[in-house]
């Protein structure tokens, strides 16, 4: 029975007493406590909050030391790193150069990052706070992929758990010792979570970085209806939300208490062309009138609020790809001209998928787009779907035009290319999302080339030449780039310092009033 | 009693036979899991052998044969997202839909009732009219719209009460944190359980009107009235004892529409029960969790209606001498 | 004497109400068993209805009176005897080996309100039989026959468009009459045909009744629980209790001089303009239910007369002489 | 008036507010009853005898009201009391039986508390001390067994014994009336027998009035006193149970006696033409005109009223003088 | 003619036209009907025809606010579809549906009940098992089984095309046991009566006697069931729509432009959204003000199964 009624202590009776609290409320919870279980925005959010990288992003796109101190390359496949000294796990054990070493051998098992890091190869410990890691070849993006190493407590992890399976399994659907216990060094400790519910996150006391944020404490909902989140601000039931949904922006802007921080994402949305399709995207002038009959400022204008930026290329801004002076492209009667020159004056008939709960707006998007074909005669029959259903659907390339968003795990073009315009490989895995089926060898080559430069301008170059000939080519429909967007109550101090164009906010930095 | 028992029995498990083929249809339709676990970078072939390894290559019938014979040892599946057993994830959220049920049974017992008897009894006053009028447009108001305008009014608009989630909990014993017990939890449990009324209730007082009225015709309650009782007296215990009967086994059925009506209601209400659970399980392509969903419902429906008969027979002298027809 | 025209023997209607087979398992003392309920509504009845005659069945409620109208026309088939009509043998006709009968055997029920289909005018519900029974009758010729037995119940031909609920009961029951009599049968089961009827209406239904036997040559099995109705217009009386046959006599010589103890406590009920208060001859207990018949002669428990050999042994209706037969241990020999 | 009466009708008229217009289901009726008598209501169906029952203890349902006259029960007009004080009247003073066993029983109460809370509401008494008065009124009605009874559900009993079980449920206050409506339509002959028995033995020994009121008037000959014929609303003629039986005077009671199937030698019987005509079109003068066979100009320009004709009868006829 | 004459004398009548509720409702029912079928006329604009749809109208508000745009009395959506046109396609979606899937429920009710009912026996308890099992998931739970079912083996491609049969026969046959059980529970009751026996004297088959007889006497309350059944079918829809289940976004009904106004509602264009959640709920609550009048005029007992 219930006789003894055990009364949780309530967070916010304790919070008044102890600090400032966080009421977090996020689209969707990260997944599990083991950071190497998924690589999602969401797991790199938590891993933020209960972990640290050894270095990690700013604002602008720069390195920063956390647990690594400083580094250097000492030669061209090996990075030395100097890491923190007295930094401690939440479990108490003292961090060194075994657990960096732990940790990335690990990352290269789980599944979600082997192919990131299957450049690297076996570290050298050098002594307790130095560690050499090691590529198996010149790579450009090492330390791109150090913001992926969090270490994790060796100690902590090692061993088997009360139930004989061992700690460091990194098991993706059932129970697993990492997946509901943590240790790292980050500014949380995960004290109750209830996955899709509530969490809670207790500032860690022995947290090395003393002089950050005041939160004390993080009360993370999922609220996944984004009208019900922003409600939920506007009501001061909590007090940062992520996303923000762009209708609401103009609403969140408007009210007193609360304010809207925005930033150009790295995610960019386009819709291929399959040319094994249909025969006339092989005419690159039917895919010229296709780029340039979709109004994509139009639809950042209306559809986004004018909150993205309209894109022309893969690669955001800060990317070494990006191509700063790409012209805009519609011109309807040009497309309508470019039709006729290739015979389809008439128009013809596409299928089009796209998600409807993937990206922002994307079913209204692909609505507007599917409109604005039809001025050029091209009659769409466009589905949309849930995204659970989306990339079966995508994969098997059921569609003439398919919609895509991409964000690239390097933070680097290359990856856009890789992955999105490189001729099909089954074999290299090249061009897997590339359901347009667009093959230039040039561009394969280029960033090929690109991925064993380490001379960051050299490189610079070679993506961006690469991404002139796709934009030359015709080779994707273009849309924009999302904005990224989070809104906070105005108890939130420095609430633009602390988020950045990768969507982790460092809520270990943030200050409450 | 024998046959009612073996029927309702094999009546449940026809049923939950029939939702676990279904579900399993759907599971295979519904989309990939494996998408929803891993990144999006991921290599087909690293997929396809995760894939194999949880067992979603096998055909149909070999991956639902494998179901049942879990199924029978209690054992639904495993909740990818959770990572949890299915069940285990079910029962955790069950409290929460099962206090939103209760809270919004309470509210229309406490309501249809005397509304119900009022308006059978007075059926031409202007408060009976204005109880069926409001009961009309009630269920004329779909209970997403309803939910919506709430939110709209008295969280955004006048900032009374919380727009979403269960408030402040306490656990009443492992495994039930309970909302009824904090002023906070209460005050999260006003709208998404007005919502739920508002489509609910309207049914109830009309069915009680209709079978007061019906009741109140019969000649045992003339003959009640000529035996000089107090009109309390004839309207409760001789007039409101029959009602019950039909009352209770629509209430039954009815229950099966509210779990239907908790899923919407607690979608927009964020209120984490089986309802948006099983949402989210559907856009998460969590499979397991969606048939284990499907499978406890209909367990769920078939139980209370046998309980619902039982209680039927409590009240109705006839059914308890005879056995069910 | 008449010739016979519809011979009963040894009739038997059992009703299985144990409903499907998972009612009729119970549990006892640990094992599962199988019962079958059976209501014993009509038992082992024999009688022949001779041809002309009106021979009226009585008995109280449940007894059985109308199952066995409803087995001799078909309606049930018996569970266990013959019927013959005419001499041939129609309890196992197929459907269709009923047809011809249809026409010469037809009902006349009790409750004139749901005996006409409600959605139907008139004209249809006396059309249909008519049409059915002659395919390819000429539309005037069924308009003629349909209108000369309106007039011969009494109702106007010119209301045929009318539905049934803008008639009253009693022109309900005429139409009702009219419907039976408009194939022109030979044989009319009526059951309980003026139950429902005010007394002024029972007249004109009894006396309409009586006119078409005499001018068609109709032969009725006249089903009544009112005794003072039975007397008035029978040839012969058949007394039935719980699905059997107790008594079976010429009305005069039933109601003069009843033999059966049961047709005495019956008669002795029925009550009498003028008289004051009652004398009637007090049956102790209930009528049991025909789902547990009493073994021997189902009426030993209330019988005053009752005896060892009622309890063990069933009577079987014996001749007493005068076309008087009656089924009791007691009147065989000679107590009553 | 006569003191011995304990309850006096006049001109009681009962109409049913319908949709178009009002329904006179009874009019001017007038009678009274002496203390212990039983009066017989007799009629074809339709023709007011329940309304006027029901309408003594202010039962009309719902569309139906008293339209006038009065109903003097010991002295007191019932007709204008409130439903308050008229519920310390009902099953109190006066006590009602209805036709239907079945239906009259509530199914869901068991036959104790259907008993037992009858006593309470009218009498400062325990339950158990209920329960004793109860127990004695069920032998009276000679139930077997009447402890077990006390906790059983109408269901379980036979028909014949529920209409013992309401008579007895009437008897529970020792009231001055009972008004029986058609309490053996619904029963076999042997049973009602039994029943009509039982009542005329205990009306006679508690000294007890009934108004019995059925369409079967060989049984109200049998039972009571007087009797009183009702046609289309009113009555039409009301005498000594005997006189009306063996000399009726007015047309439609004559007609009515001669209808009844009475032995075997009568082929046809005397049928009365046409029926009651519905109360919406009551013909303006004598109600039975259209019936009557020897109706006559005056028949169509008057009503008659109730008035004593031979034989100390009383009659509505204006061809009896 | 003469059924005209009877109709035109009929009480049925008289008491319509005596019920103002009932005549407001009827009026309602009959414009939005009408209206929204002949929207390819009335219409301004067509929400189909890609042509005329131009992204930078969209989110206008209705014309008396500000920032209202003449051609777009209601404003326009996200999309730039003008909301009245929309609404009134969108109408004509969700009406199609709810008759149709009641006219199906209606079908197979009649047919199953009929049968049941007349029947008996092992027929009887194999088709009421079958109700029994039906109905213990609730329409949306069968909705959401058959729509994903649907979208998951049509392929999304026919989806657009198949959706409004497809929510027919999903909602119609959530819904039969409904109709069965209302059916088979006045088929009981009418098979007693003696009409049914002086037909089976007659010698009619028993098909005959079904379908002829005891039919035409259990569709009051089948007629009485529908209204509220049309409604709940509509509501059904709705709600399908709303969480996604339903009609795509741009073949729309008012339950899908509910939902794809529900995200804008906090931003100000709460147009989108309360205009097809106005017209849904004057709608339903017309059939069932329209029912309750029916109900009340046939008050039949209705059967309890
Ligand atoms: N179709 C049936 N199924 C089951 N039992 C039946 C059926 N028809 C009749 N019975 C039962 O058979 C018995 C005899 O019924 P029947 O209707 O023949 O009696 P009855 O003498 O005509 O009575 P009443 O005077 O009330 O009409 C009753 O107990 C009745 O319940
Ligand atoms: N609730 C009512 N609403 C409308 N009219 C009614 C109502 N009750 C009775 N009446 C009318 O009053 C008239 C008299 O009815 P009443 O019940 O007194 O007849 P009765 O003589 O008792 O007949 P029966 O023998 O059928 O019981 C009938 O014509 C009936 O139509
Ligand atoms: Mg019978
Ligand atoms: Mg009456």
């Amino acid at each position: 029975g219930c006789g003894e009624q055990k009364k949780e202590e309530a967070p916010k009776a304790e919070s008044a007493v102890a600090g400032k609290t966080l009421r977090l409320a996020i689209d969707a919870d990260p997944v599990s406590l083991d950071p190497h279980v998924q690589l999602s925005g969401g797991m790199l959010q938590y891993s933020h909050m209960v972990f640290d990288p050894l270095v990690r992003w700013t604002k602008d796109m720069k390195f920063e030391p956390r647990l690594a101190e400083s580094w250097e390359q000492v030669d061209p496949t090996t990075l030395r790193f100097h890491l923190r000294k007295g930094v401690t796990f939440h479990s108490g054990n003292p961090f060194t150069a075994k657990d960096v070493a732990w940790t990335l051998a690990r990352l290269k098992q789980a599944i979600d990052y082997k192919g990131l890091y299957e450049p690297f190869g076996e570290p050298v410990i050098v002594d307790d706070h130095t560690i050499d890691i090691k590529t198996v070849r010149p790579y450009g993006l090492t330390l791109n992929m150090c913001t992926y190493i969090f270490p994790m407590d060796s100690a902590f992890y090692t061993g088997t758990d009360d139930k004989g399976l061992p700690k460091d399994a990194n098991v993706k659907t059932e129970y697993s010792f990492a997946n509901g216990n943590e240790s790292g060094t980050g500014p949380f400790m995960v004290t109750s979570y209830e996955p899709g519910q509530k969490w809670v996150l207790k500032r860690f006391p022995n947290y090395w970085d003393k002089d950050t944020g005041n939160v004390s404490e993080i009360v993370l909902t999922p609220i996944t209806e984004d009208a019900t989140r922003v409600a939920a601000l506007l009501a001061g039931d909590v007090d940062w939300i992520m996303p923000v949904p762009p209708q609401d922006y103009a609403r969140i802007r408007a009210t007193e208490k609360v304010k809207l921080i925005t930033m150009p994402g790295t995610r960019v949305i386009t819709f291929q062309m399959n040319v094994n399709r249909v025969e006339a995207f092989k005419d690159k002038r039917v895919r010229e009138a296709f780029v340039r009959a979709v109004n994509n400022v139009g639809i950042v204008q209306t559809i986004m609020k004018g909150d993205a930026t309209p894109a022309f290329q893969n690669s955001p801004q800060g990317y070494a790809g990006h191509i700063a002076d790409l012209a805009p492209l519609y011109d309807l009667e040009k497309a309508k001209q470019l039709m006729k020159d290739a015979g389809y004056e008439q128009g013809f008939t596409v299928s089009m998928i796209a998600p409807n709960n993937r990206y922002v707006n994307d079913e209204k998007i692909a609505q507007a787009v599917a409109a604005m074909l039809a001025k050029i005669n091209v009659k769409v029959e466009l589905r949309t779907m849930p995204k659970a259903q989306f990339w079966d659907e995508f994969d098997a390339q059921v569609a003439d035009v398919q919609m895509i968003g991409w964000h690239a795990d390097t933070e680097d073009s290359a990856n856009y290319i890789e992955y999105l315009n490189a001729c099909p490989n089954k074999e290299t895995g090249w061009g897997q999302y590339n359901s347009a089926n667009y093959c230039n060898a040039k561009v394969d080559e280029l960033v090929l080339a690109a991925g064993g430069e380490t001379d960051m301008a050299k490189r610079a170059a070679m993506l961006q030449e690469a991404e002139r000939m796709l934009y030359d080519d015709f080779a994707f429909i273009p849309l924009h780039w999302q904005m990224l967007s989070w809104a906070a109550s105005n108890k939130v101090a420095n609430a633009e310092e602390i988020i950045n164009v990768m969507d982790f906010p460092y809520f270990g930095d943030l200050n409450m009033e | 009693m024998f046959a009612f028992i073996i029927r309702r029995i094999s009546q449940a498990v026809l049923v939950m036979l029939v939702i676990s083929v279904i579900g399993f249809a759907i599971k295979q339709n519904v989309g990939d899991p494996v998408r929803e676990i891993t990144g999006i970078s991921v290599s087909a072939a690293e997929r396809e052998q995760l894939r194999d390894q949880l067992g979603l290559n096998d055909p149909f019938p070999v991956q639902w044969a494998r179901f049942l014979g879990k199924a029978v040892q209690g054992d639904l599946g495993n909740s990818f997202y959770f990572k949890r057993p299915a069940l285990e994830v079910i029962l955790s959220k069950a409290p929460a839909t099962l206090e939103l049920v209760l809270a919004t049974s309470i509210i229309i017992v406490l309501l249809s009732v005397p509304m119900g008897i009022y308006a059978a009894v007075k059926p031409k006053s202007w408060l009976s009219r204005l109880f069926m009028g409001a009961s009309i447009v009630g269920v004329s108001i779909p209970v997403f719209l309803t939910a919506i305008l709430l939110i709209y009014i008295f969280s955004v608009g006048l900032g009374w009460l919380p727009s979403y989630g269960r408030g402040q909990l306490v656990t009443l014993f492992p495994g039930w944190d309970t909302g009824f017990l904090t002023k906070d939890g209460l005050l999260h449990l006003v709208m998404p359980s007005l919502a739920l009324t508002s489509i609910m209730l309207p049914l109830f007082i009309r069915l009680i009107r209709a079978e007061m009225k019906e009741v109140l015709e019969s000649e045992y309650i003339k003959f009640a009235i000529a035996k000089g009782l107090r009109p309390w007296r004839v309207l409760l215990v001789h007039g409101f004892k029959n009602t019950l009967m039909p009352v209770i086994t629509v209430g039954g059925v009815q229950l099966g529409t509210m779990i239907a009506f908790t899923i919407l209601t607690e979608t927009v209400f964020q209120w984490k029960g089986m309802g948006s659970m099983f949402i989210e399980a559907v856009e998460r392509a969590d499979s397991s969790l969606m048939v284990a969903y499907l499978v406890f419902v209909g367990f769920v429906f078939v139980t209370v209606n046998t309980v619902v008969d039982l209680i039927y027979g409590l009240v109705n002298p006839m059914v308890r001498v005879a056995g069910r027809k | 004497m008449r010739e016979t025209l519809v011979s009963i023997q040894n009739v038997s209607k059992h009703f299985d109400i144990s409903g499907g087979l998972l009612d009729q398992l119970s549990l006892s003392g640990g094992r599962l068993t199988r019962t079958r309920t059976l209501v014993r509504a009509v038992n082992s009845v024999s009688f022949d209805i001779r041809s002309g005659e009106t021979l009226s069945v009585v008995g109280e409620s449940g007894c059985g009176k109308s199952t066995l109208g409803r087995t001799v026309l078909g309606i049930y088939p018996p569970t266990d005897g013959t019927i013959h009509y005419r001499g041939r043998r129609i309890d196992n006709l197929p459907p269709k080996g009923w047809l011809p009968y249809r026409t010469r055997m037809q009902m006349v029920f009790q409750d004139p309100y749901a005996s006409l289909n409600p959605r139907m005018p008139v004209r249809k519900i006396l059309e249909e039989p008519v049409r059915f029974h002659n395919r390819g009758i000429k539309d005037n010729e069924v308009k003629d026959r349909v209108a000369d037995v309106m007039l011969q119940v009494g109702v106007d031909p010119d209301w045929a468009d009318r539905f049934p609920h803008e008639f009253s009961g009693g022109q309900r029951q005429r139409i009702s009459i009219a419907r039976a009599l408009v194939v022109d049968p030979e044989f009319i089961v009526a059951d309980e045909p003026i139950a429902a009827l005010d007394v002024s209406i029972q007249a004109q239904i009894l006396n309409l009744l009586m006119d078409a036997q005499e001018s068609r040559g109709l032969t009725y099995l006249f089903i009544s629980h009112d005794l003072s109705v039975v007397r008035h217009i029978s040839t012969r009386v058949a007394v039935m209790y719980l699905g059997t046959l107790c008594e079976l006599a010429p009305v005069k010589e039933l109601f003069d001089n009843p033999r059966h103890p049961y047709t005495r406590a019956l008669l002795s009920a029925i009550p009498r303009l003028g008289n004051k208060g009652f004398e009637h001859v007090r049956l102790k207990g209930e009528i049991p239910t025909p789902i547990n018949l009493p073994e021997g002669c189902v009426f030993h428990g209330r019988c005053p007369k009752v005896h060892e050999r009622c309890i063990k042994e069933v009577p079987i209706p014996v001749d007493h002489g005068g076309g008087v037969f009656v089924a009791c241990h007691a009147a065989e020999e000679g107590l009553v | 008036m006569d003191n011995k009466n304990i309850l006096s009708v006049r001109d009681l008229s009962v109409n049913f507010r319908l949709r178009h217009g009002d329904l006179p289901a009874v009019r001017n009726v007038s009678f009274d009853l002496a203390q212990g008598e039983r009066l017989g209501l007799v009629g074809e169906s339709g023709a007011g005898k329940s309304v006027t029952g029901f309408s003594i203890l202010g039962l009309v349902s719902k569309p139906g009201y008293i339209a006038g006259g009065q109903v003097l029960f010991q002295g007191v007009d019932l007709a204008s009391m409130s439903q308050e004080q008229l519920r310390d009247i009902r099953g109190n003073r006066i006590s009602m039986i209805f036709q239907d066993p079945m239906m009259t029983l509530n199914p869901v109460l068991t036959i104790g508390t259907q008993m037992v809370e009858t006593l309470m509401a009218h009498r400062r008494i325990t339950r158990r001390d209920a329960e004793i008065i109860a127990l004695d009124k069920l032998r009276k009605v000679h139930i077997s067994s009447p402890e077990r009874r006390l906790k059983q559900y109408p269901h379980e009993l036979s028909g014949g014994m529920r209409q013992r079980i309401v008579i007895a449920i009437a008897l529970l206050t020792e009231p001055a009336l009972i008004i029986a409506d058609e309490p053996t339509t619904a029963l076999d002959v042997t049973i009602q027998a039994e029943i009509m028995d039982l009542l005329l033995h205990l009306c006679r020994a508690e000294r007890m009035g009934l108004i019995l009121i059925t369409h079967d008037l060989a049984v109200v000959s049998q039972v009571t006193e007087r009797i009183a014929v009702m046609y289309a609303g009113t009555i039409v003629e009301m005498g000594k149970t005997a006189d009306i039986i063996g000399y009726p005077s007015h047309p439609y009671t004559r007609g009515l006696l001669a209808a009844l199937p009475q032995s075997a030698n009568g082929r046809r019987l005397n049928q009365i033409p046409g029926s009651m005509p519905s109360l919406r079109s009551i013909p303006s003068g004598c109600a039975f005109q259209n019936r009557c066979s020897s109706c006559e100009e005056v028949c169509r320009g008057s009503v008659p009223i109730l008035e004593p004709k031979q034989k100390g009868c009383l009659a509505a006829c204006h061809l009896l003088d | 003619m003469q059924f005209i004459k009877r109709f035109a004398n009929s009480y049925l009548l008289f008491s319509f036209l005596r019920d103002p509720v009932a005549v407001t409702s009827f009026t309602v029912l009959l414009i939005l009907g009408v209206a929204s079928f002949a929207a390819p006329l009335i219409a301004p604009y067509s929400p189909y025809d890609m042509h005329t749809i131009e992204l930078l109208d969209s989110e206008k508000p209705p014309v008396w606010q500000p920032g209202g745009d003449t051609r777009f009395v209601l404003g326009t959506d996200t999309q730039g579809r003008d909301m009245f046109s929309t609404m009134l396609y969108g109408m004509r979606v969700s009406i199609l549906i709810g008759f149709g899937a009641v006219a199906l429920q209606a079908a197979m009710g009649i047919i199953v009940g009929l049968l049941a009912g007349y029947r008996g026996g092992r027929i009887d308890s194999v088709l009421m098992r079958m109700a029994d099992v039906q109905l213990s998931f609730s329409t949306y739970m069968v909705a959401i089984f058959f729509g994903a079912l649907f979208q998951a083996t049509f392929g999304m491609g026919a989806y657009a095309d198949l959706a409004v049969p497809m929510l027919i026969v999903v909602i119609g046959f959530a819904e039969w046991p409904q109709y069965a059980r209302t059916v088979r529970a006045s088929v009981l009751a009418e098979k007693r009566k003696e009409y049914v026996e002086a037909a089976k004297v007659i010698g009619l088959s028993p098909t005959r006697i079904m379908w002829r007889h005891i039919l035409p006497n259990t569709l009051t309350p089948v007629l009485v069931i529908s209204t509220v059944q049309v409604a709940n079918a509509i509501m059904s829809e709705a709600a399908l729509s709303f969480i996604g289940l339903g009609m795509p976004v741009h073949k729309p009904s008012l339950g899908s432009l509910i939902k794809a106004g529900f995200d804008y509602i906090f931003s100000g264009s709460w147009w989108i959204t309360i205009f097809p959640g106005i017209a849904l709920v004057v709608l339903i609550l017309s059939i069932n003000l329209l029912g309750d009048w029916l109900r009340d005029f046939l008050n039949p007992k209705l059967y309890k199964g």
